[in-house]
């Protein structure tokens, strides 16, 4: 087991190692120089050797390994440099907005994760009904919704129409919950409702598939009742597919939550990796980037655990 | 008859290892699966040596080496009197043009995307025989009927034969370029018992009519003892016996033939009812990690101590007769 | 073998051989299909005769008529500066679909040919593409195509590069798994003992048997770059404007949101009605090429 | 109402009759058509019997073994016809709670994927008191001590410790041995084998059919043996029904069945096994043509096309099962021939 974790952990610092080398060359091919960003639109004052001096302040005249190298030993200890917009530590920046979307990437996991699975399981048991026909039509069509158009017809009936809830503005949690709440039903609607379609649709074709199998033969061979044998026999076993799923909702949601945030003027990270990305602030975009992808890395190996745990299979292998 | 006739197939202390890795990053050895370990075998002309055990004697691993599916850690095979072992490229394709091989599953022994005459006319395409079409395709009619099918159903597809048909197919396969050894890895055991008489007799036929020696590979005894000349029992990766038909099945001296020929039930009421049957205790110890000195001591009634420590040798006990025990 | 298999083995038709007529029978016989082919029929129609049936010049500004809603001259009203939104949503039928499919085409063109080498060759190889994959998917597809939309500018190529190159981790992976389950088959293996060549084991084997949910991904896959263009546009990242595409009208609805809601209406619904064509047609796809799954769903 | 006739029915099966089928018939109702995978079948196993069903795969020994237990995948799959008497009543008429007490409690069954038969992610223990926990209602303590020693009677070594162990953690053998305990866990009457050794090594299978022998005398425990070997049945049988295309074609004693084969499709069977015990050369006597398709069967006798006895009769009528000797009987037209024939 150590020894599994310890291999999943070094796959993961490649990946990692891979993931940083590839943006952080993929920045310094961009069309936009980042001076502008450092020294604002108007560089028509500055002289080219001043130029040049500023970007030797930003190591930005050094070849282009050595910058990654540069910036992958201070990354490593923490030091992740200043915003080349507004100059201030990217630690700090990250500090205050990643708890907004990580807010909004639980909430929308959530409503993922208990629609999809157990609308999933009913439907696959009622296989055939009406209720399977309503939920896997609903989820074809949540499926097809764009977030952002979602989004905008939950805007356009909850706060314009309806005014029951607030469009704009937003908390945290454990600052102001009221509010917090109110502030995120619609993100996290508009952000859920994609994954939990998904996971409806898989979670009913993998609990199909099981009750198929053999040993739920067996089971009713044993007489065990129809409600032991989904319960005990089916449901962890058709798990298995679901997780896998569930890892890959992961960067979904984060690719979702930049638009969401966006357009309900949340200030998490999302909205602050598109100006970023329009501003070529190389700091603050290799910081998104790889929080970004740690936070993928990681959901891939807890649904690595997550799958041993449920197989002894693998546990043991 | 043995007087200087060059066999076929001769194998030489053959070795397959397989190395168990673990891990991507740290990359651990979790030793090997000894799955051939020092198997020696000879096939003359025209002669049929059937090769039988159960799961992890490395029976099908043998016939794998010969064809090069899988690379032999060890060992020489000579093919016509020719070193086959070690060829690659060309000189491989053209060895492995003189070898047929008809594999266990009807139904996953054949490309479902492809016609009946695609499939035996690709052993012609890739050895570069009958490069003219129409000649192609006669020679594709011509081994349907060979085979006992109708040369019409020549654009059908797999899923529209049946398993036996199948099963015929593959055979007009593996004969399409003339081998002199056929190479059958469980042909007719994924059959019906009323459908597997008939594939027997169709080889009986071909291997008279081709003049073709058959390495035949099966776990089915009684199907083992009816087309071959020599039988060789493999037992974990190593044999415990081989000799003539008439010496494996009437006068077995190992004790895992023996044992294994008394487990095998026989179709008849009143022979069963007078037969003693030796019954093995335990399971097949897994060849990852298998007992040292005699790999079948932890099953063998006759085991002791010295079985622990002595790894038996095959040795000749009569003419053409060898066993791998030291207790008889 | 139980007679159970073959009980199951006569369920499934003793249809004839695998050929175009058959399987476009079976994908008729689906009546979501049938829906969603007329729908993308119906689109690519648009798409081509765009010049020819939209009333109005797409970019022709009327600063009479601003957010007006649907009338009779402006069946789906007017945007901020008063460009007719039928016109526009008939010329960004042209980029979704024209995306859309570059796209799932360029997806399939990276993904499959890594799928299949890493399938095939295994061992370093294998273990090398298949980090790059991983290390693809770590970073979410939006800002992948982010990051690849400002490097190359936007285009319609350009575009459908980035959502593609961010599609071909999931084909690579498919078609890799596929591939490995036929590697283990006998056909494959009767065909190496053959001595037929690597490349035509990779090209005449393998690829033919395992390209199948290939196609039905990539049916859905038309639908996720779509969806994506148009998240894209919606970010003003996508094609560049004035081209109208149904992501930067939605774009310009978010902005009017208050004032002229009817606008939000034409291109979002145009965006799930033919995502969803898409994902019929590849459920369809799935049931007549997968005769595994036929009835379950 | 029911009750009452089915009281009345139960006088006429013989007191140590464990089961009694009579003319079940179940069906596939399949994009081919209605297929009959169990066509009018009757047969009976008596306490402490070995009864065994052989045939050829589709030949309806399994669906017939499925149809007992009302385990038949429900669609496509239907039991149309008959009257399956056990303990007193037909099972077909129990309701679904009643039937549940009958499967593992008083019927158990052993399929023939030992890989696949046992849950994966459930302990062996746990698989095996499971069935005590329901029909005996005993504590999971209790359950699990007797579990144990189950596990002792089907001859696992180290059962303490592979109480814990999961399915992939044992091997064929030792699986079908968990199989057969929880099958006998709770004193069955009956005990359904179905294929459950075919997937098994020789040496192994001698093993797990010994077992199957012993636990099932001991309690004397009838045993249905379906298997498409037939050195297996000559070994262990006291009846034989053979099974063709859905129908019972031949049934009686082994020794009658082997030795006065009365059904030209039994004698091809036969013959078309090597002999393990002589050397044989030239041609196996095979049966030429193949099994028929079920969807699509002939008129008249389905074995018709491939039979060497057959007369313009057998093309058109049906035969029906008559007796050919003392407790023998088969469905053929020429039943006289074919046994002169031997």
């Amino acid at each position: 087991m150590t020894r599994f974790l310890l291999n999943r952990l070094g796959q993961a610092i490649i990946v990692f190692l891979m993931v940083s080398a590839m943006v952080f060359g993929a920045l310094r091919i961009l069309p936009e120089d980042p001076i502008y960003s450092i020294v604002g639109e108007d560089s028509e004052g500055y002289t080219p050797e001043q130029v040049a001096k500023i970007k030797a302040d930003y190591g930005l005249d050094k070849p282009l390994p050595v910058q990654y190298f540069d910036w992958l030993s201070a990354f490593v200890v923490g030091d992740w440099g200043n915003s080349f917009q507004n100059g201030l530590p990217v630690t700090r920046m990250i500090n205050r907005k990643l708890p907004f979307t990580i807010q909004l990437a639980l909430g929308a996991l959530v409503i993922g994760v208990v629609f999809g699975i157990s609308t999933g399981v009913v439907a696959a048991l009622k296989r055939n009904t009406k209720w399977d026909a309503i939920a896997t039509s609903s989820a074809m069509v949540a499926l097809a919704l764009p977030e952002f158009w979602l989004a905008l017809v939950l805007i356009l009936v909850f706060s314009v129409y309806l005014d029951l809830l607030p469009v704009f503005g937003s908390a945290l949690i454990w600052q102001d919950p009221l509010f917090a709440i109110q502030s995120s039903i619609l993100p996290w609607l508009a952000l859920g409702i994609g994954g939990a379609a998904t996971l409806m649709r898989q979670s009913r074709s993998s609990m199909l598939e099981t009750m198929g199998e053999d040993f739920i033969r067996t089971a009713r061979s044993k007489g065990v009742p129809e409600r032991v044998v989904i319960i005990k026999h089916a449901l962890r076993n058709s798990l298995l597919p679901v997780v896998t799923i569930l890892g890959l909702r992961i960067g979904r949601i984060i690719g979702g939550a930049i638009i969401i945030e966006v357009m309900f003027a949340i200030p998490g990270i999302g909205q602050m990796s598109v100006t970023a990305l329009t501003k070529a602030d190389y700091p603050v975009i290799m910081a998104v980037t790889m929080i970004s992808a740690m936070a993928i890395i990681v959901a891939n190996l807890v649904t690595d655990l997550a799958y041993s745990y449920i197989d002894p299979r693998i546990r043991y292998a | 008859m043995t007087t200087e006739v060059k066999p076929v197939l001769e194998i030489r202390d053959l070795k397959v290892h397989f190395q168990v890795n673990r891990g991507i990053v740290f990359v651990r050895n979790k030793g090997s699966v000894k799955a051939v370990d020092g198997v020696s075998l000879k096939i003359d002309p025209r002669e049929t040596l059937g090769l039988v055990g159960e799961s992890g004697s490395g029976k099908t691993t043998v016939g794998k080496a010969v064809i090069r599916l899988v690379n032999p850690t060890d060992g020489e095979i000579d093919f016509q009197g020719e070193r086959v072992s070690g060829l690659s490229g060309g000189a491989l394709r053209e060895f492995r043009k003189r070898v047929g091989v008809v594999f266990q599953d009807p139904f996953g022994s054949l490309d479902p995307r492809m016609s009946a005459e695609r499939i035996i006319a690709e052993p012609l395409v890739t050895h570069g025989l009958y490069p003219d079409k129409d000649e192609r395709r006669k020679r594709v009619r011509d081994l349907l009927e060979i085979v006992g099918l109708n040369a019409n159903m020549s654009d059908r597809y797999p899923h529209e034969f049946s398993g036996g048909q199948r099963q015929r197919l593959g055979i007009a396969r593996a004969i399409a370029s003339d081998p002199a050894l056929i190479i059958l890895d469980e042909p007719v055991s994924a059959l019906d018992v009323s459908i597997q008489a008939q594939v027997v007799n169709l080889l009986d036929e071909l291997q008279k009519e081709f003049n073709m020696a058959y390495l035949f590979i099966a776990h089915d005894l009684s199907v083992v003892r009816h087309v071959s000349d020599r039988v060789a029992v493999m037992y974990l990766g190593k044999l415990m016996e081989v000799g003539t038909k008439e010496d494996i099945y009437e006068n077995p001296l190992h004790p895992y033939t023996k044992a294994l020929l008394s487990a095998v039930p026989v179709p008849d009421p009143e022979i069963e009812s007078g037969r003693d049957r030796t019954i093995l205790y335990g399971d097949i110890p897994s060849p990852t990690n298998p007992p040292s000195g005699c790999v079948f001591r932890t099953r063998c009634p006759l085991a002791d101590e010295e079985c622990a420590t002595t790894v038996p040798p095959l040795r000749e006990v009569s003419p053409g007769k060898n066993v791998a025990c030291i207790k008889v | 073998m139980t007679e159970l298999s073959t009980a199951e083995e006569a369920m499934t038709p003793r249809a004839s051989r695998f050929n175009m007529p058959e399987w476009l029978i079976g994908l008729l016989r689906h009546k979501l299909s049938v829906f969603g082919l007329v729908i993308i029929f119906l689109s690519v129609f648009v798409a081509l005769s765009a010049s020819v049936i939209s009333p109005y010049d797409p970019l022709q500004q009327d600063y009479d008529n601003l957010l007006n809603p649907p009338s009779f001259g402006h069946p789906l009203g007017t945007d901020y500066v008063g460009r007719d939104v039928t016109s526009r949503l008939i010329y960004g039928t042209q980029i979704s679909l024209t995306v859309g499919l570059l796209s799932v085409i360029i997806a399939a063109l990276i993904g499959v040919p890594l799928g299949v080498l890493a399938a095939f060759y295994g061992g370093w190889i294998d273990a090398a593409i298949m980090r790059f994959i991983d290390a693809k998917m770590a970073i979410p597809g939006l800002m992948l195509s982010m990051l690849l939309l400002l490097t190359l500018g936007g285009s319609i190529m350009t575009v459908s590069f980035a959502l593609g190159f961010g599609l071909s981790s999931a084909q690579s992976r498919l078609i890799r798994s596929q591939a490995l389950s036929v590697k283990e088959r006998e056909y494959f293996q009767a065909a190496r003992a053959m001595g037929v060549s690597n490349f035509k084991l990779m090209f005449i084997h393998m690829l033919p048997n395992s390209i199948q949910p290939v196609i039905v991904q990539a049916s859905l896959g038309v639908g996720f770059a779509i969806l994506g263009e148009a998240g894209l546009s919606f970010l003003g990242l996508g094609v560049t404007p004035p081209t109208p595409t149904w992501g930067n009208m939605l774009s310009l609805a978010f902005d009017n949101l208050r004032s002229a809601p009817h606008l939000m209406y034409p291109p979002g619904i145009a965006i799930v009605l033919v995502v969803i064509s898409f994902s019929f047609v590849g459920d369809g796809l799935r049931d007549v090429l997968d005769p595994r799954l036929r009835g379950k769903i | 109402m029911t009750q009452t006739t089915h009281q009345q029915e139960k006088l006429d099966v013989a007191s140590d009759t464990v089961l009694d089928v009579r003319n079940l018939s179940t069906q596939f109702r399949t994009q081919a058509g209605v297929i009959k995978a169990v066509d009018n079948v009757s047969f009976n196993v008596k306490e402490g019997e070995v009864l065994a069903i052989v045939g050829e795969s589709g030949c309806g020994k399994s669906v017939s073994a499925l149809s007992v237990m009302r385990l038949v995948p429900t669609p496509p799959g239907e039991i149309t016809d008959g009257q399956v008497l056990f303990g007193g009543q037909d099972l077909l008429q129990l309701r679904n709670e009643e039937m549940r007490e009958v499967r593992g409690g008083q019927i158990g069954m052993i399929f023939q994927e030992p890989m696949t038969s046992l849950n994966p992610v459930m302990t062996i223990g746990a698989q095996i008191a499971e069935s005590l926990m329901i029909h005996k209602g005993m504590s999971k303590e209790a359950a699990l001590d007797r579990a144990e020693e189950l596990l002792i009677s089907v001859g696992v070594s180290d059962a303490r410790l592979k109480m814990d162990d999961y399915p992939h953690q044992m091997s064929g053998g030792q699986r079908q041995r968990v199989m057969i305990a929880i099958a006998m866990s709770c004193e069955p009457k009956l005990l359904i084998a179905d294929e459950a050794t075919t997937a098994l090594d020789v040496t192994v299978q001698a093993q797990i059919l010994e077992l199957l022998i012993n636990v099932t005398q001991e309690s004397r425990t009838a045993l249905i043996i379906i298997t498409h070997n037939l050195g297996i049945v000559a070994r262990y049988a006291n009846r034989v029904n053979v099974m063709y295309a859905g129908k019972l074609r031949e049934s009686g004693s082994a020794i009658d069945v082997y030795k006065k084969s009365a059904h030209p499709y039994t004698v091809g069977l036969l013959g078309s096994v090597p002999n393990l015990m002589a050397s044989t050369e030239g041609k196996l006597d095979s049966i030429e043509g193949e099994i028929p398709d079920l969807s699509n069967l002939p008129s008249g006798c389905a074995f018709e096309p491939r039979c060497t006895f057959a007369q313009d009769r057998c093309r058109t009528e049906d035969p029906s099962l008559q007796a050919v000797g003392a407790e023998h009987i088969a469905a053929c037209w020429e039943a006289e021939k074919v046994q002169g024939s031997k």
